[in-house]
This record gives structure tokens, C-alpha cells and sequence, in this order.
């Protein structure tokens, strides 16, 4: 697989909601290399500190010029990328890791939660090519409907039905949005495709075994080169000893091939 | 080939190198992972990541933690064995038109005794690099680099076994590096590289508990860099063989302080992560620096500090 | 005095401290100098510069140089000396209500008895904090610290001759910590507080010369808190008298990493010049967490490190 | 003295060439408690990276509410200080030092050089309390007239008379500023009130000690704290051993205080 390395100008700044922001990256050659699942690494400071880049999920792309990436202000990284303005240029890396797996022709349901939207709405997208939109459902939870709101509406205008959860019952479902899976149980065999916080993929990886469909999650892990040569992102084999390693054998694994702990 | 001027060939022992700068152990993977970003034939030599008589999988999660302008890792040496990484990585690197340097390491002096004499056979091999940094485990797990005997018995052993060029690579853990480099010295290295990472620890205050599953872990980036540079520089002064330096390297300006403090060639680690074409920005800067200080050659400013 | 909760305060031997939140030897002056910005009676304690027989006037420039999250100095130990400061020092920090240790240094046995036989006649000195990293002219230059028979040597002398609270400070440039930490708590130190600088070294590339007249210097400050964690964990863990942990410690956060791993008190350093204000933010800070942690008392967070 | 350590928000930030640059800062501690030749600290970085604070003359205050530095953007510091925008604030920390000794009723001259002009302007600001204009002549010198003249305009606005050397004739005397000097050599004695590059000031030193004429220097040192606290600072006194500090001591001295090098 290739990667590259490049200075990207931003072309957009989107301010989604206080701590949510979509950037435009002008990147040619990630554009046309990266598939839904894969990720770039960001230096976010022109120092030494913080030192290590930042793994993000490529949330869109037009495959010619562009990519998108959708992030949380967390940590003092992302505060310091949240200061940087549309004409300024950041050192990215990617595309990175090994992306989603998608299975034409099969039912499909993509579950995405807070953040783990963002590489969904890539994936959505480049199923459409293969899959006819009623073919696939799509559930978003995210705290509160004024994050959901803005990320839900990619995937409508994609055609595609979309069923929402909030914690705080602002929009959709008031509760966990693996509740929402409820109602298919009955369903003929999906493929399941699980982006977001560890406790969701964890609830849909069971819900999927016991229900003995086919489940693809988005693991994150620490970080620190991306490049499959630092061995620090690690994570439990189910079977046998020994670690898979997030940045290159995923971050997409099968949920059967990891340990859920 | 007409000589380019200035000429950046330099000698570690009877390991030729058309440029000082190498990749560190551990940093670098095998070569491959950075095939489509860095120009791989450019290097002076790669070194790939430590290689044990038998695989290892490596430390629990988490393995890395960032710190001010450095980051620690509990690693746990996982590798593929010396085994597979003859017949799965090798090959690749064989293509590559670049030296290959094993680093080993090992729990016993008999496991370094090993995997020297497996890789003397192995053409493709251009150098072994000793990681003493490990625990003895039949010496209570005491590390071999931070006693000099041990560090004289594992180098007097792959020296034994191993007609190669060897380097041996000392741990920053001790009190005099000096002592340690003139033993591995008196025990037949060729070379010594040094500063491997440092003892730290992170912990998570909310949790109560440290970052790294392994507590304890080794300090590596620009941070290190004065420490690395003052030992480079101590052991040059100590010893006659050449010296590979070491430690928070990020910039051509960082390889140029090391070559000036004594190290024939140096080694990139940390900053690969940071910014993968590194390495051929470090050659082509040191190539720039030694235009603009009027050197004809790389071997002008190696140990060329006035002090 | 109603008690405070969280309560803050921590004893050090016979070291009272109204909180864990001391300054670090040689980067608060002599207290008067941060008073316009500081509020100095809210701090656990004040360490003065070290303090030598006779006074120093140092090296020569320059002496310090910025590293990556860090600093070089090689100040080479400028003081007004015993005398003046008594004379000159102390009567200003009298009026201030906080305990003022004295950090003591010297070139032989003989000076730091001299020394702590001078400080224990005076009533303003609360305890004696004692530098052994500097060279024993005696024995070839090696620092007192890096040697336990001389790290012992020192601190029998300077407690026969001193009944204050006695504690040693430690050189991080030793291969083992715990053997120097034993070593002087043996020899009756009534606490260590470790670390101090570690050595390191700049080039300026273009003049191929050392930044640092003195060729090497100290390195501090935030790159450094790794090692210092890990050295003040491996201490708590071998000896039993308390410690106070030093090293890059900028923000509560790190000042409460330190205390986790088995510090009694924390001293801060280097963040002094970067932030003026940072002790008292780090007091403020030290409370919320213990608030946040729901403990009664910050004893309850001294060594509470989970492994 | 007292000091103050403050978040002051940046006024104005006015590009004065391609590399030097006026910052007005809002800042009343200071601005009231200030003299001229003090200096702050200024952190540049919101992280550890670059560590050390820098350290900056003041170059006008009004007095009460904000004062101004002039600087010129040289390494990584002044780089990143350069990115800042009127708006944002800045950790600060001042006035520190001990400035110029104005001597009432005494002819006066002013010598600087590039950024050593700027603490020269308050000076000359403060001197018109005390000395008529027409006892203060002003020599300043810089690399080329792009550089020199916005910094002259302030002077002229005062009322002085300002004779200018560039080093490429540009503006004014074709060579170093120190040559403006010859012409007075047979005034009774003036004061003299120096800043510039090391050179420069040696040259006015050498020259006033000729001449006879007390002659005060403004001092550039390495500086880790600017506080008196780290005795970082040191430079070689003229007699005895030892060494003063610049941040406490200076950083104006009498040229007879300091040794030459
Ligand atoms: C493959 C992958 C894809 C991701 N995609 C997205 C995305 O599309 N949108 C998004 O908002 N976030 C995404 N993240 C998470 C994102 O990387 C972190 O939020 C970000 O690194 C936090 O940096 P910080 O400096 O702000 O926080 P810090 O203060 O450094 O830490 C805050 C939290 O982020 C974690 N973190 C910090 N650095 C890393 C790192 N190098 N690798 C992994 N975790 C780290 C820390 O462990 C901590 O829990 C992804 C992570 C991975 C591994
Ligand atoms: C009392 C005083 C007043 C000053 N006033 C002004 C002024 O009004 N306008 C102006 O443009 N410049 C002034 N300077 C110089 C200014 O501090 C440096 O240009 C600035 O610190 C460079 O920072 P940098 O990170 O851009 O450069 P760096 O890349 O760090 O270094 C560039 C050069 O600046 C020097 N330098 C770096 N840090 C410091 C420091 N902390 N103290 C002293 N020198 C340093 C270095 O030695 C080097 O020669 C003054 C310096 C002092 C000591
Ligand atoms: C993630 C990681 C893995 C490493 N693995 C090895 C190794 O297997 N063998 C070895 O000798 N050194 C290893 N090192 C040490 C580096 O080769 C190098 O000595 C050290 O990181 C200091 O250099 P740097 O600051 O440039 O990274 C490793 C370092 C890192 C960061
Ligand atoms: C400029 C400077 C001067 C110092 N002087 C002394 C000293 O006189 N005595 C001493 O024991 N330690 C001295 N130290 C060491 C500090 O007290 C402290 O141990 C060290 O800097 C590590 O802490 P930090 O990283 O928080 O700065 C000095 C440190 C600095 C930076
Ligand atoms: S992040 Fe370095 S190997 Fe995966
Ligand atoms: S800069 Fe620290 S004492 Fe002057």
C-alpha cells in the first residue's frame, strides 16, 4: 500500500458545533489512494511539542483533489489544530491502514457513534456504488442532537435512511444507539460495520456474534507513528498469542479477530 | 562514479556507508513500511528493528506515551525471529541497494552467541548492531549494558562468532558511559553506537496508574538530545573506534552537533515517526552544512569541535 | 486553626510543610526575587541557592542554553557564600512566614562540615538540603553523588555536625538511584530529594563550538520529568525515609505524578523562569485533584500509584 | 522593584518591514510601573517548545495603559511571536531590569543600532521632561533605509533632529553610525545612551572613553529568567573578578562597568 507525505493546505474550516470541526485538506495524492476505513496522521505543531502526530479517519473524499477530515477538540493536539485557519498548510501522512471490507450485495448496517461517524459517511458513500441505499441502514448516537444533527445530514443526502440515539434524548432515541438494533433482529444476516466509543463496538461485536452476523469495528489504539514501525499500537489477538497491530492489520478488524476486554 | 563533492562516505570499521546517516533499531521497521515515502536507497545503511533468537510478541497496552518533546515505549522487543525475518524480511531488503544492520539482543550471553553465529552466514547481513540493553535474566535481570563484564561477555561472544563488522549499542542508564565503551572496546567491537533510550515513566493521575502497561519504558525524541550529544561526546574522547551517535536526531543540524562531537555516522530514531522523510533531509542538509563551511568531505567535520 | 480540607500538609523528617509545594535550589533566588509576583507565604518552603563555604562567582558565559522542552545550565555554582548570605539573605526571608532550607555544596568533606555546623547555629534555617553532585577535588573531580561511599561520607559528616532536618539531594547520573538512596539514608539523611540536573551537552554547529563555555551543563525542565518520575518511583521503593521529588514538574498534574509515585513533598524547578507563578498554581492545582479524587488529605495520594 | 506577570491582550500588530515588527500591548501594571531601558518576558509558545521565555525593551509605553516592543523576527521564537494577532493575549512578564539613568541638563546623545533603537525612543520620550530638544541628538543606524526609517519617524515626532548611516547608503551616511559620532568630537561632554549590536556599543564605549564622556550601554545576554533568579545573565565586570547579571544589574551599565571583549 502506498503512503504519502505532504504538505496539505486547508481549503475549510467547519465549525460543526463548539468542539467539532470538519476540515477541507488539499491532498491529490491521498484523494485518489484512500479507501473508507483508512486514516492520516496530522503534525499538529510546527515545534517539538506535542511531539507525536495525530491519527484521523478520512470522513469524505472527492477521490480527485480533496479529503475531509471530522474531529473533537479533545486534548491539547486537537486544540492546536483547531487553531489553525482555510490558506495555512499541515504536514499530513496517508493514507493509512488497512479500511473497511465492503461485502456487495449483502444487507448492510453501519452503527457509527460520536466521532466514529466520521469514516462511516466515507464508507456510505463507496457502498452506494455496490449497494442499493435501502439495502443499508444506518444508526448514530452521539451525546446531544446538536453534534448528531450536522453529521447525520451527510448520510441523508446520500439517500439513506438514518435512526438516531442521543444521550440526552434531544434527538432520536433517548439511550444507547446499539438499542436501535433491537428491531432487526429478525433480519435476515447483515454485515455490520461498528465505528465509535469501545464500550459501542464492544455491545454491537456481542450483539453480532449472538445473533451470528459478520462484524467489522474501527479500533483505536495510542499511536505514535502510523507507519507499522513502532509496534505501540498494539491490541489482544482473540486467538493465539501475541498483538495485531492497529495502524497497519486495521484499524478495521473483524470483531472475531480481537479480544474484547 | 565520479567522487560528488562533498563527499559524505564514511567507515564504521569495515562497514562502508555513502552517507553517516542510518535509521535506529526499532524506528524504522524493516525497511519496507517507509518504501513509498522515503527514497530507501539514498540511506547510509538501514538498521532494522532487534531481532531475537526466537519470536516475541511483546509487551501488554499500552506500549507508548507521550512526553515533552519526547515519547517512552514498553515496546517489549516484539520481533519475528531471527528465522523469519531471514526468510520474510531480508528479501525484500536485498533489492533495496542499501547495508542492512541487524540489531540483536538476547536474555543470555548463548541466545547473542546464536543469532551471531545464524546471521555470519547471511550475505545480505552488512553488520550486526548488539543491543546490550536487555536484561540478563540469569544475572537477576540486571541489564548487560550497565555492567561492564557482561557487556565484555556478550561482545567477546558474538565477536567469537561473528566475523562481520560489529557495533555495539550502549545503554545511557550508567554512571560513566566511558568505562562501558572502553570495555566493549577492549572486547573486540568495532564500533560503538550509543544512546539508546533512557529508563522513564508516565502516569495517568486519574487512573492512579502509569500510561504504559509495562510501568517503566524507554525515553526517546528530542528531549534526550544534550544527554545523548554529552555521552557521544565522553565516549568519543575514551575511545579509538568509531562511534554511531545516537538521540533525539531531528534535523540536519542535530546530526551535524553529533558528527562534530565525534561520531563518524549517526542514527535517526524517533523523528521517523514525526516526519518520515527525515533521514533524506538530514543527508541533504549535512551536505549543505559542509558547503557552507567550506568541508570537501564529511570526514572534516567528524570530532571537529573546538573546545 | 480550623483544619483545611483537603488538608495539604506533609512532613518531611522534622520538616513541617504547610503543603508538598517547595521551590528547587537555585531557580527562586533567594526568595525576595519572585516576591512581587509569588505570594511566598503560601509555600510549603523556599531552597535557597546553594550556598558554599566561600563565595563564587561562577563561569563564564555563557551558561545556559535552550534545549528541546529543556535547558542547559552551567551556572558553576555562583553564590555570595555562607557569610553574606546569612548576613545579607536571610534577615529578608525571617520577615517571610515560610520554612527556608539552605542547599549546601562544597569541593570536600571538609567544606560541607563547615558548612553544616554554621547553618544548625541558626535559627531561620529549617532544615539543610545537601548538593552532592559536585566534584570531590579530592578524589579526581568524580561527583559525590555518583559514588555511594562518598555520597555516605558526606552525609555522616553534615549530620554529626547539624540536629536540623537533613535532607540529601541525589545526582541522576548514577546507574542505580537506589543504591546512592540507601547509601544515604544508612548514613542518616532524614529524607533525599532527587533529581538534580542531568548532564548534558549543546554545539553551536556554525562557530563548531559548545554553546556552554563550560562545554557541559545541567539539563532541566520539562524533557527530563520522564527520568525524574521513574528515578523518584525506584527510591520510594528502596528506602524508607521520605523524598522529595524534582524534575520538570510545570503544572499540578506532574507535581501529583510525582507525589503517586511515592514523593512527599515535589519541588519545582525550571518552570519557575517560564511561569512565575506556577507554585502557587500548582498548590491551588494539587487541591482540586485531591478534591476531584475525594481525599481527605493529600497523604492519601502520596505513593498511591496502583501497579 | 516590583514586577508583574500578566495576560495582556494584543492592541495593534503592525508589520513595520518584512521582518520587524510593533506590538502594542494592553498592559496598565506595567505601562505605570515601567522606565526606560526595563525590559519583559515574553512567552511565545503556548506549549514547552520553545521553553524560555524571550525577552523584549520596551519601546514606548503610554504610561498608563499599554506599552509597545519592536522586534525583529530572527529565530524560532520571534517566529512563532509573529503569528500572533491583535486579539490574542500573551503570558508577559515585567518591567525587569534596571534601565537608563537619565542625567538632568546634560547634553545628550543617542546612538542605536537595528533593534537597539527601540528602548531608545522612551528614553528619548522621558528625557524631553527634563532637557530641551535641542540638547538631544540622536544617531541611529540599521541595515538599509526600509528598516531605519519607520523607526526614525518616531523621533522626528518628537521634535528631535535624528541623523541616520545605513549599511547600503540607502538613507543617510553610508557606513556605521558610530562615524555620525566624529563630528562632535570637540563638544564638551554629553552623556551617552547606547544600544545596538555588540560592536557597535564597543566602538561608542571606546569612542566616549576617549572623549571622556560618561557613556551608558544597553547589554543583550542569554537569558532563562530575566528575574535574578537563574544568574544566567552573567557578563564580565571590568574590575575585580566576577560577573554582573544583565537581567538585574542591566541591562544598561556604564560602559566603564563592564568588560569589553
Ligand atoms: C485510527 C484512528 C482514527 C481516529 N479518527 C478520529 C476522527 O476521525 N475524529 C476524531 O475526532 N478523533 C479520531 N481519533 C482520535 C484522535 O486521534 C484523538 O482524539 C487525538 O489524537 C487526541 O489528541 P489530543 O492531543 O487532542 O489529545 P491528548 O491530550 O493527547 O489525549 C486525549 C485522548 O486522545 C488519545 N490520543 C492522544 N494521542 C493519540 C494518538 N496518537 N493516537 C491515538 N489516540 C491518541 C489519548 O490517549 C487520550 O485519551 C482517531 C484515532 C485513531 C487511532
Ligand atoms: C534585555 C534584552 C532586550 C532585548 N530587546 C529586544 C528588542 O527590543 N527587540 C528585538 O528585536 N530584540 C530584542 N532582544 C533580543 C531578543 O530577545 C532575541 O532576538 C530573541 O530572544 C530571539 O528569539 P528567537 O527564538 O527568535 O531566536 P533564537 O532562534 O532562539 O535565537 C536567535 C538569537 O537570539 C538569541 N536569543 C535567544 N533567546 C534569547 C534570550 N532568552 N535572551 C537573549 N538572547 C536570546 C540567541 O542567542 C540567538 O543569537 C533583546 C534581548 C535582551 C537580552
Ligand atoms: C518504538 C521504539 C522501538 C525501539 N526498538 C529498539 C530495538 O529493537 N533495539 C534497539 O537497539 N533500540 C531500539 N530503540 C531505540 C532506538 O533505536 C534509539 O536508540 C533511541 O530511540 C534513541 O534515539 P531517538 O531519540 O532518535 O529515537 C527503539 C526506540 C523506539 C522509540
Ligand atoms: C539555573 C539552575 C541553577 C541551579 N542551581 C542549583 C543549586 O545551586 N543547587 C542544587 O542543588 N540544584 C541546583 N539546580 C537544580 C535544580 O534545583 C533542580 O534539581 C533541577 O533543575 C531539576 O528540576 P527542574 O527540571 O524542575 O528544573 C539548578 C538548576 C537550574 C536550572
Ligand atoms: S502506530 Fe506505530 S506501529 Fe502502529
Ligand atoms: S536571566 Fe536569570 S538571572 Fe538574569
Amino acid at each position: 500500500m502506498e503512503s504519502f507525505q505532504e504538505k496539505s493546505e486547508i481549503i475549510k474550516v467547519e465549525q460543526l458545533t463548539d468542539d467539532v470541526i470538519r476540515l477541507t485538506l488539499h491532498s491529490q495524492a491521498i484523494a485518489k489512494a484512500t479507501l473508507p476505513g483508512q486514516f492520516v496522521m496530522i503534525k499538529v505543531s510546527g515545534g517539538h511539542d506535542p511531539l507525536l502526530r495525530r491519527p484521523f479517519s478520512l470522513h469524505r473524499t472527492d477521490g480527485k483533489e480533496t479529503v475531509q477530515i471530522l474531529y473533537k477538540v479533545l486534548g491539547r493536539g486537537t486544540k492546536i489544530l483547531s487553531e489553525f485557519c482555510a490558506g495555512q498548510k499541515l504536514d499530513i501522512v496517508g493514507p493509512l491502514g488497512h479500511g473497511f471490507t465492503i461485502k456487495k450485495d449483502k444487507p448492510t448496517c453501519l452503527v457509527g457513534g460520536g466521532m466514529g461517524i466520521a469514516p462511516l459517511l466515507f464508507l456510505a458513500d463507496t457502498m452506494l456504488n455496490s449497494l442499493e441505499p435501502q439495502n443499508i441502514i444506518v444508526l448514530l448516537g452521539a451525546q446531544t442532537k446538536a453534534e448528531l444533527e450536522p453529521l447525520a445530514g451527510g448520510f441523508e443526502k446520500l439517500g439513506l435512511v438514518v435512526e438516531t440515539a442521543t444521550d440526552d434524548g434531544s434527538l432520536g432515541h433517548h439511550g444507547f444507539v446499539i438499542d436501535l438494533m433491537d428491531k432487526f433482529e429478525t433480519d435476515p444476516s447483515r454485515e455490520m460495520y461498528a465505528c465509535g466509543p469501545y464500550p459501542m463496538m464492544r455491545a454491537v461485536a456481542r450483539k453480532s456474534e449472538i445473533l451470528g452476523w459478520n462484524c467489522q469495528v474501527s479500533l483505536e489504539t495510542m499511536m505514535a507513528c502510523g507507519l507499522a514501525a513502532c509496534l505501540g499500537c498494539a491490541y489482544p489477538r482473540k486467538y493465539g498469542s501475541g498483538y495485531v497491530h492497529v495502524c497497519k492489520d486495521g484499524p478495521v478488524f473483524d470483531s472475531e479477530e480481537v479480544l474484547w476486554l | 562514479m565520479a567522487l560528488v563533492k562533498p563527499d559524505l562516505q564514511v567507515d564504521i570499521g569495515n562497514l562502508h556507508l555513502q552517507n553517516p546517516v542510518m535509521t535506529a533499531s526499532g524506528t524504522f521497521g524493516y525497511g519496507e513500511e517507509f518504501a513509498s515515502i522515503v527514497d530507501l536507497s539514498r540511506l547510509g545503511a538501514i538498521v532494522v528493528k532487534g531481532i531475537s533468537v526466537v519470536p516475541r510478541v511483546g509487551n501488554s497496552p499500552p506500549r507508548v506515551a507521550e512526553t515533552a518533546c519526547g515519547m517512552l515505549n514498553a515496546i517489549g522487543l516484539e520481533n519475528v525471529g531471527v528465522e523469519r525475518f531471514v526468510s520474510e524480511k531480508l528479501p525484500y531488503l536485498r533489492n533495496v541497494n542499501v547495508p542492512v544492520v541487524v540489531n540483536i539482543l538476547g536474555d543470555t550471553t548463548e541466545e547473542y552467541q546464536d543469532l551471531a553465529s545464524q546471521l555470519n552466514d547471511i550475505p545480505e547481513v552488512a553488520a550486526i548492531e548488539v543491543n546490550i540493553s536487555c536484561p540478563n535474566v540469569k544475572k537477576g535481570g540486571v541489564a548487560f549494558g550497565t555492567d561492564p563484564e557482561m557487556a565484555q561477555t556478550v561482545t567477546r561472544t558474538v565477536r567469537e562468532n561473528c566475523s562481520k563488522p560489529i557495533i555495539v549499542k550502549l545503554s545511557p542508564n550508567v554512571t560513566d558511559i566511558t568505562v562501558i565503551a572502553k570495555a566493549v572496546e577492549d572486547a573486540g567491537a568495532d564500533a560503538v553506537s550509543l544512546i539508546n533510550t533512557i529508563l522513564g515513566m508516565a502516569i495517568n493521575t486519574g487512573r492512579r496508574r502509569p500510561v504504559l502497561a509495562n510501568v517503566v519504558g524507554g525515553l526517546s525524541g528530542p528531549a534526550i538530545k544534550p544527554i545523548a550529544l554529552r555521552m557521544v561526546w565522553q565516549a568519543a574522547n575514551a575511545v579509538n573506534i568509531p562511534i554511531v551517535g545516537i538521540g533525539g536526531i531531528c534535523s540536519a543540524q542535530d546530526a551535524v552537533e553529533f558528527l562534530l562531537a565525534g561520531a563518524s555516522a549517526i542514527q535517526v530514531g524517533t523523528a521517523n515517526f514525526i516526519n518520515p522523510r527525515v533521514t533524506e533531509e538530514v543527508i541533504d542538509g549535512i551536505r549543505e552544512y559542509l558547503i557552507g563551511q567550506k568541508m570537501e568531505s564529511v570526514q572534516e567535520c567528524i570530532g571537529a569541535l573546538k573546545v
